[in-house]
């Protein structure tokens, strides 16, 4: 039983990672349909930086706080010299440019930082094991994680849903010429708020960093599940994308720890050694493919264009 | 020719670069420690990167031997890519020396009389962490590794030695898997006395990170192989002190030519230091060299420049040792660990020799004798 | 429809026959190499002609394509490896399996549309990169050897350099031309209506789903071509083929090229991976050109390289 | 009379290689409601979107409350003072009904009565009753309503109506007229495009005729209606 | 009189807490023209739309030529003989005129799973094409692509193609909304001369096309059928002139 417990609670806890890397993809792709590849190099320019001023001022906190507005900064740089010419083309022009900044961000991360990647070392008083329920521990840092992604969920929920920008950009997103013809400036608008959105996938980038890597290419395939996120919760739905992602580490989760077992009961035991790994690699894929087989439109659907 | 021309196949960009150019900054340094001639003539090296792609591997290879004529070619991180450009260069009878990838195939129906490794085959290192496991009289183990071939090779490998229960196996998904909880609450809860894991690069750092986080490590002790080395060790830090590890090369082994590599190597590259996968590229240098004085520099006697190399007739970095028939070094292997040096780097350290003179198991099924 | 193109045909007819000429070219310089390095662009522009088929033509932007490039050489690379060596036997069966595929995967993934058609053909193409993975008699992740290459009854010996060019090169010119009658056909019509307005379609009397399968089968089939060839040129076929960076080369090199015109993808390919491997000559940081290179032609280049042509020879 | 509000001189305007305005010209002063009419796709709507800065005019200028704005972003102008009901209606699908009256509203010219979201349902109740309906989802008609109280909640000193009237019912169609005079009263400045000559002569001050691109008439409703041989000629009737 | 043409029978339609369509019961017979009016979101739009089967009713049926179609998805209805325009213009802006109209041909001809021979030189889809584009006046712009067609043009265009499937019922969504006088009045001149061939249901509000077009007029409110009558009778009906028509329109007849 406890073992249930503590596997749910890791599903929750990853499902909540998930949903703040996918955070910024959700404003950027969801609410303005803009296909931003480069969203993972955000994210790990926000660990490098973060790796980075942590090194320097020798404080993760202060180190955080500087790796934000650097990613926020590069991030209003890159929608004004690039980024801005292709919101309403096609899709593929932008998976296509997006993609091109993929290459340039490996490449000129390589040069400046070396391949070898970098260390963010905990402040000690994030390291201890927590107890949350008698008997189960839990990493302090992982207890953070989840605080900073609810409160992420809750920014962006009431900023893009409850308020006039979040309005704006929603209209900005279907018909820019007409909102821009209301007398809105779009084009700054949008500025800024590609600026948010790659401040939080640097946020999530120097969130995660000191569990999992600082590396050349950490991107990409947090990418790929952040966009699976995004599509089985419903494109432009924020609760869609939230819920999705606690579904996705949930599933991904229990499966890893329960799918070996119960095919070992149906199975035999040789069919089920092979099977149980290649079907837990395929999960989250299978998960998608079925969440969209059956509603085209992920779980939530937002309000259809 | 006049000159001693050497294709260099390895990984130049993306994260792994940083394994490439540790081969290529050992490789230059032997060519150094080799005046930059072999047999009086000049070498020279044309690098050329596999973007850990099979095909583009394969592409590179080509390029080597069909625009570029190199006499060898040396390199080759990953069995993938090995497995794709091995057939240009044994049909085009140019010498290939696998400076690290060792699959199955490679020391059984695939071996070649034009193909030689300065590595081991994958199976060894972690068998003889199954060894060692059993000299320390560990009773139970959790096997953690990654679900590609590499990984389930590593893990048959253990079992393969390891006369303890197995009590649980689980493979997770590569190479994009973020989060080990799932796998660290079961190894925990499983109640085995200890837990071994394969998990190379970046994942080695991310599982490291996690199972130090979780609070396991005051639990539950861990056993490696592949996943510390001088490339992660910075990145792990103090989540890698006390935990073992495999390998037929460590820094401080005690012969003059491995002191002066290692001196020499971080003096060249400040801020650097030397790994096996650099060890591999410099030792696959002094085999060129030794197979080129051999033939006194005749470079089309092919057959007396390959019986030059079955005799290993060159100070390696990690000792003597021989070649089995497939080409596939027999060969010692050690136990290493972290410890602190007296300036307070991390850095490994040879602690015994786990095994002498291992040879691969697959050697049989190779039709060379 | 369109209006003449001049340039674009002009470079089109250049390309073509600069193809056809590389190996005279290749025999008279003794560059060998180059001929490698085409035959495996014209490979690629083979998948990428399908790809913009489904992409350029139906609108179908698929995120799988690389899948059917593993499948086409993997059903050679078993067939090789279970002692079935004759071409006749594996190529039918290569386009077959990946037609297969392609109906199996269409059949589900047309209920999406836009992105969710993305998310949901990448979600299988990595289904089928585990699945060949978990291949472990077939090599699994280290991929499989092949050691004999298709055996053409002595009509044609793929192992030699020149003849397994022009064996290539005529696939990808019989593709090109399969996908020009198409286009134009009455059936290629419906596609692309379909592509630009689907509730218009279905009210004039097209099962628009119908038309966008059997496009996207084409596609998957002519792609299965491609992975045959590319399983035979590299005489080894592994899962990294199938991988999704690998289906964003492919897609990259359709945008590139230019969308929906005949040629682009060709062009596309040749770019690519041209520059590609021109840059790593002179460079280890080639992102740091190539990637500012594909921005630049996206910012002011609509249509691709074909699409500037198109507008140069406009004035 | 009153000050010029807005000005269009000689304005020349080309989509792509395509050239649609030659040389048009005309001017509305403030107070005033003018009528630009002319026979399907003769340029109105093209110079609308001149005027507004969506496809700028490649010559000539445009002055609005005395303020040069050809070559300005479009959302320059909109905030000068001008609200456009386009043609198509461009009701924004994926908000609320209410969220598109609100979400650009705003009085910027600062109206002592301005517009609100409860003048609007009173003008048009069925957009009270759909407020909360993703804009997507409603009837012609409604979006038509939609757009035009969209434009009225910014407050506009020129409200550019473009075939507004399109797809609305009789009943509600004599309620915008009835409104557009209200609002003329008011003095409220408009330029209207419409198909209902009747209506125009009625209560527009004068009428501009554009015939491939290029002003061919103006004048008063007084002028227009005793001239049917004018009508016949330009508006085909 | 005829069998009806076209039935439907209880015919519900509801969009979460609106009923758009209620319980709605009509006949359209052979060779009439009907109109159809009423207000605002009185749901014409959802009624022509579960016609052709872009929207499936929440219950009640539909037959068209003593066939179920209930449940028929709509390009099985449009194969059956159902053409519709589009209220908000729906066509394929990439293409130009004459291939829009020229796709509608070769729907109505069936076998469109060809790929080889070159569809734009089929002849005879030239032609129906040509005829139709013709008709509707837009001959001179058959070359033209659609987004670079006036709005009006373009509302002609949704006629043309609709024709082109040579329907026998032709649903038409206020094809004189956003049409010029003039045009309009060639599209009641054409609308006279079509309905000897074709039965047609218009949903208009330009009440003068109305009157001079239409056999029978049905009027929506609210979901529902509040009358259905010949012109005559319901311009002189109280309720729809309370409703819909106002007082202007009850008196005016076309010109
Ligand atoms: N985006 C465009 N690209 C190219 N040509 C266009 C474009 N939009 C309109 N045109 C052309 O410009 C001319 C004028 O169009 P405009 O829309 O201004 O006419 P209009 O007077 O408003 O007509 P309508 O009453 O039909 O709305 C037309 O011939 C039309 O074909
Ligand atoms: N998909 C939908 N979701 C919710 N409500 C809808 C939807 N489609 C239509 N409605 C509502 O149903 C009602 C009927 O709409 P419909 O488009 O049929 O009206 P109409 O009679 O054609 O009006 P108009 O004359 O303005 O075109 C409207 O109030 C509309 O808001
Ligand atoms: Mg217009
Ligand atoms: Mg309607």
């Amino acid at each position: 039983m406890y073992l249930v417990v503590e596997q749910l609670l890791n599903g929750l806890q990853f499902g909540l990672l998930l949903f703040l890397l996918a955070a910024g993809l959700t404003l950027v792709f969801g609410i303005m349909d803009f296909v931003n590849l480069a969203h993972g190099s955000l994210y790990m320019m926000g660990a490098y930086f973060a790796a980075t001023f942590a090194a320097w001022t020798g404080s993760f906190v202060l180190g955080s706080v500087m790796a934000l507005g650097a990613t926020l900064l590069l991030g209003i740089a890159l929608e004004y010299v690039a980024l801005r010419h292709l919101y309403g083309r096609d899709h593929l022009d932008q998976v296509l440019a997006t993609f091109g900044l993929i290459l340039f961000f490996n490449d000129a991360v390589r040069l400046i930082w070396g391949p070898a990647g970098l260390a963010l070392p905990l402040p000690a008083w994030l390291t201890v094991p927590v107890q949350i329920i008698p008997g189960i521990y839990y990493p302090a840092y992982r207890l953070a994680i989840i605080a900073v992604a609810l409160a992420v969920a809750a920014l962006l929920y009431i900023v893009v849903m409850r308020t006039r920008v979040g309005m704006l950009i929603r209209a900005g997103a279907s018909n820019r010429e007409m909102i821009g013809a209301l007398g809105i400036n779009i084009k700054l608008l949008f500025t800024l708020v590609f600026g948010l959105g790659a401040a939080l996938a640097g946020l999530a980038g120097l969130m995660q960093a000191p569990i999992l890597t600082v590396q050349i290419g950490m991107g990409e395939n947090i990418l790929i599940l952040a966009f699976v996120i995004i599509v089985i919760g419903g494109i432009g739905s924020i609760r869609g994308a939230f819920l999705a992602a606690i579904f996705v580490g949930m599933i991904d989760t229990l499966g890893r720890a329960f799918l070996p077992d119960l095919l070992r009961k149906v199975l035999s035991g040789a069919a089920a050694s092979t099977a149980a790994p290649a079907l837990s690699s395929m999960l989250i894929y299978l998960l998608m493919a079925i969440v969209l087989v059956v509603r085209p439109e992920g779980l939530f659907p937002a309000a259809k264009r | 020719a006049d000159s001693i021309k050497i294709g260099f196949v390895s990984t130049f960009s993306g994260p792994t670069a940083v394994i490439g150019n540790d081969m290529r900054n050992s490789f230059e340094l032997a060519l150094d420690h080799l005046g930059r001639k072999i047999d009086g003539k000049p070498v020279e090296v044309i690098y050329e990167d596999d973007q850990q792609k099979p095909d583009i591997g394969k592409q590179k290879t080509e390029k080597l031997v069909q625009s570029d004529k190199v006499d060898f070619i040396v390199g080759y991180i990953w069995s993938n890519v090995l497995l794709a450009s091995l057939k240009t260069a044994v049909d085009s009878k140019t010498f290939l020396i696998s400076a690290n990838a060792g699959p199955s195939q490679l020391a059984g129906e695939l071996c070649s009389p034009y193909v030689f490794s300065t590595s081991w085959q994958n199976d060894q290192t972690p068998a003889a962490m199954g060894l060692y496991m059993n000299q320390k009289g560990v009773k139970s183990v959790f096997l953690i590794g990654p679900n590609y071939a590499a990984g389930k090779d590593m893990l048959a490998g253990v079992k393969s030695t390891f006369k303890g229960q197995v009590v649980g196996e689980e493979y997770t998904v590569w190479p994009s898997q973020l989060d080990f909880s799932a796998e660290l609450t079961k190894a925990r809860n499983s109640g085995a006395a200890s837990i071994f894991v394969f998990y190379p690069g970046a994942a080695g750092v991310q599982f490291l990170n996690q199972y130090a986080q979780a609070g396991i490590k005051q639990q539950i002790p861990l056993y490696t192989a592949f996943t510390v080395d001088e490339l992660s060790l910075p990145l792990q830090k103090d989540n890698a002190i006390g935990i073992p590890g495999a390998q037929e090369w460590v820094n401080d082994l005690p012969n003059a030519e491995n002191k002066k590599f290692v001196e020499d190597y971080r003096k060249k590259y400040p801020g650097l230091r030397p790994t096996y996968y650099g060890a591999q590229a410099y030792d696959a240098a002094q085999l060129i060299n030794s197979a080129v004085v051999a033939v006194k520099g005749d470079l089309t006697k092919k057959d007396a420049m390959k019986a030059a190399m079955e005799k290993a007739d060159f100070k390696s970095l990690r000792g003597p040792f021989k070649y089995g028939n497939n080409h596939i070094p027999i060969q010692n292997f050690y136990l290493q660990d972290v410890v602190k040096d007296p300036d307070g780097q991390l850095s490994l350290k040879t602690v015994a020799t786990i095994v002498k003179d291992d040879q691969d198991k697959f050697h049989d099924k190779c039709p060379m004798k | 429809m369109m209006p003449k193109r001049n340039t674009s045909n002009a470079v089109a007819a250049l390309l073509c026959a600069a193809l056809v000429l590389l190996p005279v070219y290749s025999a008279v310089s003794g560059n060998i190499f180059i001929l490698t390095l085409f035959t495996r662009i014209v490979i690629f522009a083979l998948a990428a002609a399908s790809l913009n088929l489904i992409m350029g033509y139906g609108g179908m932007m698929s995120f799988g394509h690389a899948a059917y490039l593993g499948i086409g050489g993997y059903a050679v690379g078993i067939l090789a490896t279970e002692g079935v060596g004759s071409g006749f036997i594996q190529w039918p069966v290569a386009l077959a399996v990946s037609a297969l595929f392609a109906l199996v995967i269409g059949a589900l993934s047309l209920r999406t549309r836009g992105v969710y058609f993305i998310m949901i053909t990448l979600a299988f193409a990595q289904m089928a990169y585990y699945v060949a993975s978990a291949l472990s008699r077939y090599g699994g992740d280290d991929g499989l050897t092949i050691y004999k290459r298709s055996d053409f009854a002595g009509l044609i010996n793929l192992s030699d350099r020149t003849q397994f060019y022009y064996f290539c090169l005529a696939c990808l010119f019989g593709g090109l031309y399969l996908i020009w009658r198409i286009v134009n056909s009455r059936f290629g019509l419906v596609v692309q209506g379909v592509r630009s307005n689907e509730q218009r379609m279905q009210a004039i009397g097209f099962h628009a789903n119908r038309y966008r399968l059997v496009c996207f089968v084409i596609a998957g089939a002519i792609c299965g071509l491609a992975g045959a060839l590319l399983a035979n040129n590299t005489d080894f076929v592994s899962p990294a083929v199938m991988y999704w960076t690998r289906s964003g080369d492919l897609m990259v090199m359709v945008i590139l090229g230019g969308m929906g015109s005949l040629f682009g993808p060709v062009l596309g390919a040749i770019v690519y991976l041209l520059l590609e491997e021109l840059l790593s000559q002179f460079t280890e940081y080639t992102g740091l050109i190539l990637g500012p290179v594909l921005l630049l032609i996206v910012v002011f280049a609509r249509g691709g390289i074909m699409g500037l042509l198109g507008r140069m020879s406009r004035g | 009379m009153a000050e010029t509000l807005l000005e269009v001189d000689a304005i020349e305007t080309c989509y792509g290689l395509s050239q649609v305005l030659f040389g048009l010209s005309l001017q509305i002063n403030s107070g005033e409601m003018v009528a630009l009419m002319g026979r399907n796709g003769m340029g109105k709507t093209t110079t609308i979107r001149s005027i507004m800065g969506l496809t700028p005019a490649r010559a000539g200028a445009i002055r609005f409350a005395g303020a040069g704005v050809r070559g300005l972003p479009s959302y320059k102008i909109a905030k000068l003072g001008i609200g456009l009901v386009p043609e198509g209606r461009q009701i924004f699908p994926n908000l609320t009904v209410r969220e598109n009256l609100v979400a650009a509203s705003g009085n910027r010219q600062g109206a002592s009565d301005p517009w609100t979201l409860d003048k609007i349902h009173v003008l048009f109740p069925r957009l009270a009753e759909r407020g909360s309906n993703m804009g997507v989802t409603l009837s012609g008609g409604e979006q038509q309503m939609l757009a035009i109280g969209r434009a009225l909640m910014t407050n506009p000193k020129l409200l550019i109506l473009d075939e507004a009237t399109e797809g609305l019912a009789p009943l509600i169609r004599d309620e915008i007229w009835n409104c557009l005079s209200m609002l003329k009263a008011q003095g409220q400045s408009v330029l209207v495009i419409d198909k209902n000559v009747g209506n125009l002569a009625r209560i527009a001050d004068r009428h501009y005729i554009i015939e491939r691109g290029r002003t061919v008439w103006s004048g008063t409703s007084a002028q227009l209606m005793a001239e049917p041989d004018l009508q016949h000629r330009y508006l085909g009737i | 009189m005829a069998d009806p043409l076209l039935r439907v029978d209880n015919l519900v339609r509801r969009f979460g807490g609106i009923t758009a369509t209620d319980n709605l019961s009509m006949e359209v017979v052979p060779g009439e023209l009907h109109a159809i009016i009423g207000p605002n979101g009185a749901g014409k739009t959802t009624l022509i739309s579960q016609l052709t089967g872009q929207v499936m009713p929440n219950s009640g049926t539909i037959q068209f030529g003593g066939r179920d179609v209930t449940r028929l998805p709509s390009y099985k209805r449009s194969r059956l003989g159902l053409a519709r325009s589009f209220q908000i213009t729906s066509l394929l802006k990439d293409f130009s005129a004459i291939d829009n109209v020229a796709l509608a041909a070769q729907a109505h001809d069936g076998h469109s799973f060809r790929f080889w021979g070159n569809a734009r030189k089929e002849k005879h889809l030239r032609d129906a094409a040509r005829a139709a584009l013709e008709r509707v006046g837009l001959g001179a712009r058959a070359g033209v692509v659609v987004s670079q067609l006036s709005h009006g043009e373009q509302r002609e265009l949704e006629l043309a193609v609709a024709l082109a499937t040579r329907p026998q019922l032709l649903l038409l969504d206020e094809p004189m909304a956003g049409l010029g006088v003039t045009e309009s009045a060639r599209m009641v001149a054409l609308l006279k001369d079509l309905r000897k061939e074709v039965t047609i249901v218009l949903v208009e509000h330009d009440m003068e096309a109305v009157f001079a077009l239409a056999d029978r007029i049905t009027v929506l409110v609210y979901g529902r059928v509040i009358a259905c009558d010949a012109p005559d009778a319901i311009r002189k009906h109280d309720e729809v002139k309370r409703a819909y028509l106002g007082e202007q329109h009850a008196v005016t007849r076309h010109g």
